[in-house]
């Protein structure tokens, strides 16, 4: 049994899943965050999985652009904190269903 | 370098006067006159330069599509005008607007240049795309226009406007596309030859979308729900600028896009022909038992469209020249009247004719000028809507008589409906106590009489407007061929080809023509189309003379076969009917 | 001194038009107007010096007119119109008349309209109207005698609908430019009719000559008779229209509700009669197409008589001579119809004399009595305005054709012309004498009403009836003149042809050419004024029977044709006529406003309401909570793998 | 074999933090599991021969945003409510949904052959430096889109002190937003 790559690729699917199950599920909208979060890194390493099943020349990619979609992150966490704390100014409360102001 | 200047630079003043005070409609006012000013005068220069093209410039490439779009401006006569009417019309909109809108002027101000930017890119654009393009912008700084400075039910309107229009031309839109997938790229030349190509079911479908759009805009019968209430609801200097030029590019679409571009069959031709004398007729009646003022003069606008898209579709020779003059004349007409009948409202604070009168006695200037520009635009002979309603008249006799009678009936009711609005608004007593608002002002009065004298200077001498006009002349061709490709040879005489099968009726008097001995009147002719290719008075004199002389013995015969000819014309069309 | 531009002659007028208008409006602001004597001497200049030019010009005409053109007017394909003047032996007669009577009349307005408020603009107006009609008659093609034609119009709008703030006189001015409107149009489909024929150059009025001469020559008339037809036949609706002949006489009547120097200028003297002129320059033209004169002939007879008989209903003095005017173009019109275009021109000359005569006495006399027009509250005023009470008699006996005044030569020779050129000439000449006696019974009734018997009106009125003015007299008692002595120019009996010499160069071709396919009955002209001067006695015995000797009139209330201005009862069934057509009008405008608009509309409407309940509908599955959303558009994508996966990829 | 063992090691400190977090209650317990997961993240990283992303999976993910995570909840009183429930009706849907989603995924992948290569490069400084600076070599692209990257974060760091500077909770900023409304 060595490792193989389908594992990692398993592992991130279930990091992605769970992610995705916290950001939508959760109404608490730090858990959304967060879940948006853990799916990206499933995302980046899905990214590195695939680039090692990859010749030297096309490897290069998959390892690059995850540090892109890390300072990604990292700006989308930075505005989006900054808008939770805005309005829970105005609305005082987490509960992302009562930001429903959208409906038009 | 003009043309770029008129297409671009009213959005770069747009945006200059955003950097004017919101709360001084004073200083705005000014740099707003001052731009105005320049655009007319530029627009004056464009009609004195003639024909004039940019540099083709590549602007981007639609997926699908062969070759690349491009941002390529043209000015022939017919556009030259119409940016005259709009930058004209932009103008005096700016000086009325100032007294009516007290705070907001900036946004207004904004709103009509970018308006007028969008209005002279649809008149002056070479590339179907590009015009497409600005006959699309022309919709958005209209409907903020309405929405931000309208009546009580404004909201309504320009929703009603900005869908309808958008609606009408969406079917252009692909159709459009379809045809640059099919064309070398998007100038009317290559799209007339890739048209040749497809089947002619398909080139009925595309015909229909493309005329949808044009019937639309201009308005014409069935299409004209959007019409009445947004002209009504409109602050009255833009509703002068929407019939004065705007609707004229649904005209303008006729004339330079689907004429060029397709083949029109006799029962299209008809079709359209009786489109246009019963929006002219149901204009005329609607008018007639309208009450409110705005709304009297859009149905009336309406009538004078139909009568402007029948002569279109008359495709007579003096087709293009006496519709160019009604479209002028009616912008300037049409436009005066809006702008007054706004003073009106501004001054007796409503637009019901039938609680208006009496502004005659009680605001006498306002009340001459106000006849005044009421009988100029009931083509009275000696102004330009005469000339323009009479050589129309004259392209659908060409028809047959019944359009020409259907024709004479509209002016008759015109008469009517127009001397009623006149006695209802300045003539007797006031129906209603009111105190009087804001009169009009020495700059409005001077710019509305301008205009008015405007229409009688063109009334006496059209060839000021006439003489402009060359549609597509022989260097524009070759223009278009440079920027299609080299081997555009071949593909200009299939164009040409097509040209002539335009119309079966020009095909015919074409042929008489030749067959006839000449006339005095194709001496004339001849005598100018001479006078146009450099022949110096002595040569020209000396050739008529011979030909005079060749014909003279059987000037007694042509009169006689000219009239069988004629008469046998009258009869084919009837046949065809 | 012939070398005048003749563009000097319409060039006064409309100087005028120009300097009095601006004067108006800027004088409008202020209450008390710009001095009346100034405004008076510039509007009788105007036109006084263009009679000069006129008079000039006249006396320097060589023989086949002076033809100039002026510049290019319309230059584009199909139409090539010039502004080009002709000034020839029957625009010479038209001019001297027209700008003559109308120096006369501008001056007796001066006193009319003394101390109206519109005072200036009403001078602009009539300079305006003269501007149009010395265009219309000395215009050489026929654009530009549409020029004028509608120009005239115009200004009988604007002069009928002078006092505006009364909405009745609005009306009567609406009705009379639209009924003009539908004679307008006829002459413009006339014209697109001939420029079938030959092209727009064929507008010219000399090149139509020629043209219909090239035809009789290439011996090619009946080929191009059809168009030429319907072409007379549309030109001859303008005529009706701009002459009020039938059907379109209702708004002559209706017109008398502008000032009564307009009445007699526009509505008496010159722009009626330019349908008159009209068939006269286009006399080459009708002579080929005898059909289409026959027409005219019948309707000018059916005219005369009808409102002729009208006529003798009225209360309303100006009415009268409304309807009297009718009549007599009625008159004018039959010798047209007869080929006796020259007749016609000439009766056209004197009547204009002895009308204006009438209606400025008219006007005097309303003047007089301060506005009151219904003559049943008139009578015995020729105590007390001498001058105008003889001037109306002699007027009134130049209308009846009393021996030796001007009507007597005009009408006697029209309706020779009647008895010796017409199809069923006797029918017509019965017709046209019967005519004139009626016309002597009316214009007797008005004479006697108006100037005998006792005074009917308030007491207190009574006091303040006086002469009018000099400035009101002078062109009156000028007018009487010519009533009197106009006829002499062309005296048939006492063998002075003057006029007809004139008139030949232009019209003499057409009749001679019309004529010569006809046999020409010979009878003794003196029989014929015997039997004129009998009709003319007899009427006058009548009136002074019926309402002479029993002082008949009495205030009925029932005998409509109350003075009231506008309304023209007594156009028998024409104004009826037209109401259907207003009415049919009417329906078609309820029927396109509350049937089809309503109807697009609802289409309208209806389509946008689906869209809105569609989009309403769809609005509902957009969830309020948008994790919601988002799980939705996360099954859209667990659908979308599924179909990739199932089909393996679309592509 | 080893690394097969530190991957499952390491995998199941993974998950099992993930699942903490979808399940803790507080925020803050959650922010701290997540923070484990991308630890164990990052030695994965290692494990694939990529230590460079997973320096810096550590030290942006783990120690900056995370940080900012639990200062932000720690700041925030109401981040706690013990009103909002953990899931809703919503809940098993999105589980139901997302489960569909991994589980054709999860077909895909597991249909799909696949092997480490092994000439595969080792994404280490080097390498990445390289790539992102030698633009001699490399051409301009990632070095394009690494200046790019820069503008972003600050302008997002912008943005957020714009929106997030007035005092927290004060009354008068309150108030300010409601007028600026």
């Amino acid at each position: 049994m060595e490792l193989q790559p389908i594992y990692i690729q398993i592992l991130a699917l279930v990091l992605f899943t769970l992610g995705l199950v916290t950001a939508l599920a959760r109404r608490n909208v730090f858990f959304v965050l967060m879940g948006v979060e853990l799916a990206l890194n499933a995302v980046n390493l899905s990214f590195v999985g695939f680039a090692k099943t990859l010749p030297a020349a096309e490897s290069v990619a998959g390892q690059i652009v995850p540090l892109f979609s890390i300072a990604v992150a990292a700006a989308e966490a930075c505005v989006g904190l900054a808008l939770v704390i805005l309005i829970f100014r105005n609305r005082e409360s987490v509960d992302s269903d009562n930001y429903s102001n959208m409906k038009g | 370098m003009l043309l770029h200047l008129l297409v671009l630079a009213p959005f770069a003043a747009a945006i200059l006067m955003m950097a004017t005070s919101k709360e001084d409609p004073k200083s705005s006012s000014r740099l707003a006159f001052l731009f105005g000013f320049a655009f007319v005068a530029m627009s004056i220069a464009l009609i004195a330069a003639g024909n004039q093209a940019t540099e083709a410039i590549e602007w981007f490439q639609i997926p699908g599509a062969k070759g690349s779009v491009y941002y390529y401006l043209y000015s022939h006569g017919l556009g030259a005008w119409m940016v005259f009417l709009s930058t004209g019309l932009s103008l005096v909109a700016l000086i009325t607007g100032r007294n009516t809108f007290e705070t907001n002027y900036r946004n207004f101000a904004i709103a009509i240049f970018a308006l007028m930017g969008a209005m002279n890119g649809t008149f002056l654009a070479a590339d179907a795309v590009l015009f497409f393009f600005f006959f699309e912008a022309m919709v958005f700084p209209a409907a903020v226009l309405i929405a931000g400075f309208g009546g009580a039910d404004r909201k309504k309107a320009a929703m009603t406007f900005a869908i309808y229009t958008l609606v009408g031309s969406a079917p252009m839109m692909v159709a459009l596309w379809y045809l640059v997938s099919m064309a070398d790229n998007s100038l009317v030349l290559s799209l007339a030859v890739a048209l040749q190509n497809l089947d002619p079911s398909m080139q009925m479908t595309l015909l229909l979308c493309f005329l949808l759009a044009f019937l639309v805009k201009t308005p014409v019968f069935p299409f004209h729900g959007w019409q009445a209430i947004t002209y009504a609801e409109a602050p009255a200097p833009l509703s002068a600028i929407l019939t004065g030029a705007m609707s004229k590019a649904g005209v303008f679409g006729f004339i330079a896009w689907i004429l060029p571009i397709f083949p029109l069959s006799m029962k299209v031709v008809d079709g359209m022909l009786w489109l246009g004398l019963l929006t002219a007729i149901y204009g005329a009646l609607m008018a007639l038992r309208a009450t409110d003022g705005k709304k009297l003069l859009a149905f009336s606008s309406m009538s004078h469209l139909g009568l402007a898209v029948a002569g279109v579709f008359s495709l007579s020779e003096s087709m293009l020249p006496a519709v160019l003059v009604l479209l002028v004349a009616h912008g300037l007409s049409a436009g005066a009247q809006f702008y007054l009948m706004g003073i009106a409202e501004r001054f007796a604070g409503t637009r019901n004719i039938e609680q208006l009168g009496g502004l005659a006695a009680r605001n006498p200037v306002f009340g001459s000028l106000f006849g005044f520009v009421a009988v100029l635009s009931l083509a009275v002979p000696g102004t330009a809507g005469f000339v323009g309603e009479f050589t129309v008249l004259m392209s659908l006799w060409d028809m047959g008589p019944l359009p020409a009678l259907v024709a004479g009936l509209c002016l008759i009711l015109s008469a009517a409906y127009m001397l009623r609005f006149v006695q209802k608004v300045i003539f007797g007593k006031p129906a209603r106590e009111y105190v009087d608002g804001k009169r009009m002002t020495a700059l409005e009065g001077s710019s509305i009489s301008i205009m008015g004298v405007m229409l009688l200077v063109f009334g006496m001498h059209p060839a000021f407007i006439t003489n402009a006009l060359q549609l597509f002349d022989e260097s524009a061709v070759q223009e278009m061929n440079k920027v299609t490709h080299p081997a555009a040879v071949q593909e200009s005489q299939t164009v040409e080809a097509s040209a002539d099968t335009t119309g079966e009726a020009e095909v015919d008097e074409n042929i008489a023509a030749v067959a006839q001995p000449m006339t005095e009147d194709d001496l004339r002719q001849l005598d100018s189309n001479l006078k146009a290719n450099g022949f110096s008075d002595e040569e020209r004199a000396s050739l008529i003379a011979q030909l005079k002389a060749m014909s003279e013995s059987e000037v007694a015969d042509a009169h006689e076969e000219a009239a069988e000819s004629n008469e046998a014309n009258v009869k084919e069309a009837s046949e065809n009917e | 001194m012939t070398n005048l531009p003749l563009w000097i002659i319409p060039l006064f007028p409309l100087l005028g038009t120009i300097l009095l208008g601006t004067i108006a409006l800027i004088s409008s602001g202020s209450k008390k107007g710009p001095s009346e004597g100034f405004v008076g001497a510039l509007s009788v200049l105007f036109p006084a010096i263009s009679f000069l030019c006129v008079v000039l010009l006249a006396f320097g005409m060589p023989e086949e007119g002076i033809r100039q053109t002026l510049c290019n007017w319309i230059d584009i394909p199909m139409l090539k119109v010039d502004i080009g003047f002709l000034f020839d032996g029957l625009s010479r007669v038209m001019l001297l008349f027209v700008t003559g009577i109308g120096s006369l009349i501008a001056l007796y307005s001066i006193g009319y309209m003394h101390g109206d408020r519109g005072f200036t603009r009403f001078f602009a107006y009539i300079n305006l109207f003269l501007f149009s009609m010395i265009v219309l008659v000395l215009s050489d093609s026929l654009l530009l005698t549409f020029l004028g034609w509608e120009g005239v119009g115009l200004c009988s709008y604007l002069l009928i609908g002078f006092w505006n703030h009364d909405l009745n006189n609005c009306k009567a001015a609406n009705k009379a430019f639209i009924v003009n409107r539908v004679g307008d149009i006829g002459f413009l489909l006339g014209m697109l009719c001939l420029a079938t024929l030959g092209g727009s150059a064929i507008l010219n009025y000399d090149a139509l000559n020629k043209f219909i001469e090239m035809l009789i020559a290439g011996g090619h008339v009946e080929l191009a008779t059809p168009i030429i037809a319907v072409a007379g036949l549309l030109f001859f609706v303008g005529c009706t229209g701009k002459s009020a002949q039938i059907p379109l006489l209702t708004w002559l009547p209706d017109a008398m509700a502008g000032p009564t120097p307009v009445s007699a200028l526009i509505h008496a003297a010159t722009m009626v009669t330019s349908g008159v002129y009209l068939l006269a320059r286009l006399s080459r033209m009708f002579s080929v197409i005898p059909e289409v004169l026959v027409v005219v002939l019948i309707v000018g007879m059916l005219t005369a008589f009808w409102a002729a008989v009208a006529g003798l209903f009225q209360n309303d003095i100006k009415k009268v001579l409304a309807y009297s005017t009718i009549s007599q173009l009625g008159y004018m019109f039959m010798a047209a119809g007869a080929f006796a275009f020259d007749a016609s021109i000439f009766h056209v000359f004197t009547h204009a004399f002895f009308k204006a005569a009438l209606f400025l006495g008219a006007g005097a006399v309303i003047h007089a009595l301060a506005g009151e027009q219904d003559m049943r509250r008139m009578g015995g005023l020729i105590k007390k305005t001498p001058v105008t009470a003889c001037v109306m008699i002699f007027a009134f006996l130049a209308i009846i054709g009393f021996p030796g005044f001007a009507g007597f030569w005009s009408k006697d020779l029209i309706l020779e012309r009647l008895y010796t050129n017409a199809p069923f000439g006797e029918f017509f000449y019965f017709a046209g004498l019967l005519t004139a006696v009626i016309t002597a019974v009316y214009m007797g009734r008005l004479i006697i009403m108006t100037f005998f018997g006792e005074y009917r009106g308030s007491k207190e009125k009574e006091a303040h009836i006086h002469e009018a003015p000099a400035s009101m007299l002078i062109p009156m008692v000028i007018l009487a003149f010519g009533a009197v002595f106009a006829g002499y120019l062309w005296a048939d009996s006492m063998g002075i042809k003057f006029f007809e010499q004139t008139l030949a160069p232009v019209v003499s071709d057409a009749q001679n050419y019309a004529l010569g396919r006809i046999s020409v009955a010979h009878v003794n002209p003196m029989t014929f004024a015997c039997f004129g001067t009998a009709a003319a006695l007899l009427g006058m015995i009548i009136a002074y029977v019926i309402y002479g000797t029993k002082r008949l009139p009495r205030l009925h209330k029932k005998w409509g044709s109350a003075p009231e201005g506008f309304k023209a009862d007594w156009t028998f069934f024409f104004d009826y006529i037209h109401e259907i057509f207003i009415v049919m009008t009417k329906a078609f405008a309820f029927i396109a406003d509350m049937i089809v608009d309503k109807i697009l509309q609802g289409i309208q409407w209806t389509v946008g309401a689906i869209v809105e309940i569609v989009g309403d509908g769809v609005s509902s599955f957009q969830a309020r909570k948008v994790r919601v959303q988002l799980t939705l558009s996360l099954v859209g994508v667990v659908a979308l793998i599924a179909v990739v996966l199932m089909t393996g990829g679309l592509i | 074999m080893l690394a097969l063992i530190y991957f499952i090691i390491l995998a199941v400190i993974a998950v099992g933090a993930a699942a903490c977090v979808l399940l803790s209650k507080h925020p803050l317990y959650g922010g701290l599991s997540l923070v484990l997961t991308m630890l164990s993240l990052a030695g994965i990283y290692g494990l694939l021969g990529s230590p460079f992303i997973g320096v810096v999976q550590i030290m942006v993910y783990a120690g900056a945003i995370m940080m900012l995570l639990v200062f932000v909840i720690s700041v925030l009183n109401a981040a706690k409510d013990n009103k909002t429930p953990m899931f809703d009706g919503v809940s098993i849907f999105v589980v139901i949904g997302v489960l569909g989603l991994a589980g054709l995924v999860g077909f895909a992948l597991v249909l799909s052959p696949l092997g480490f290569d092994a000439s595969t490069l080792r994404g280490s400084v080097e390498m990445t430096s390289k790539n992102l600076f030698d633009t001699a070599q490399t051409g301009p692209g990632y070095f394009v889109l690494f200046e790019v990257l820069g503008l972003l974060l600050l302008s997002s760091m912008g943005a957020a002190v714009l929106m997030a500077k007035k005092r927290l909770g004060t009354d008068e900023a309150v108030v300010e937003e409601k007028e600026e409304k």
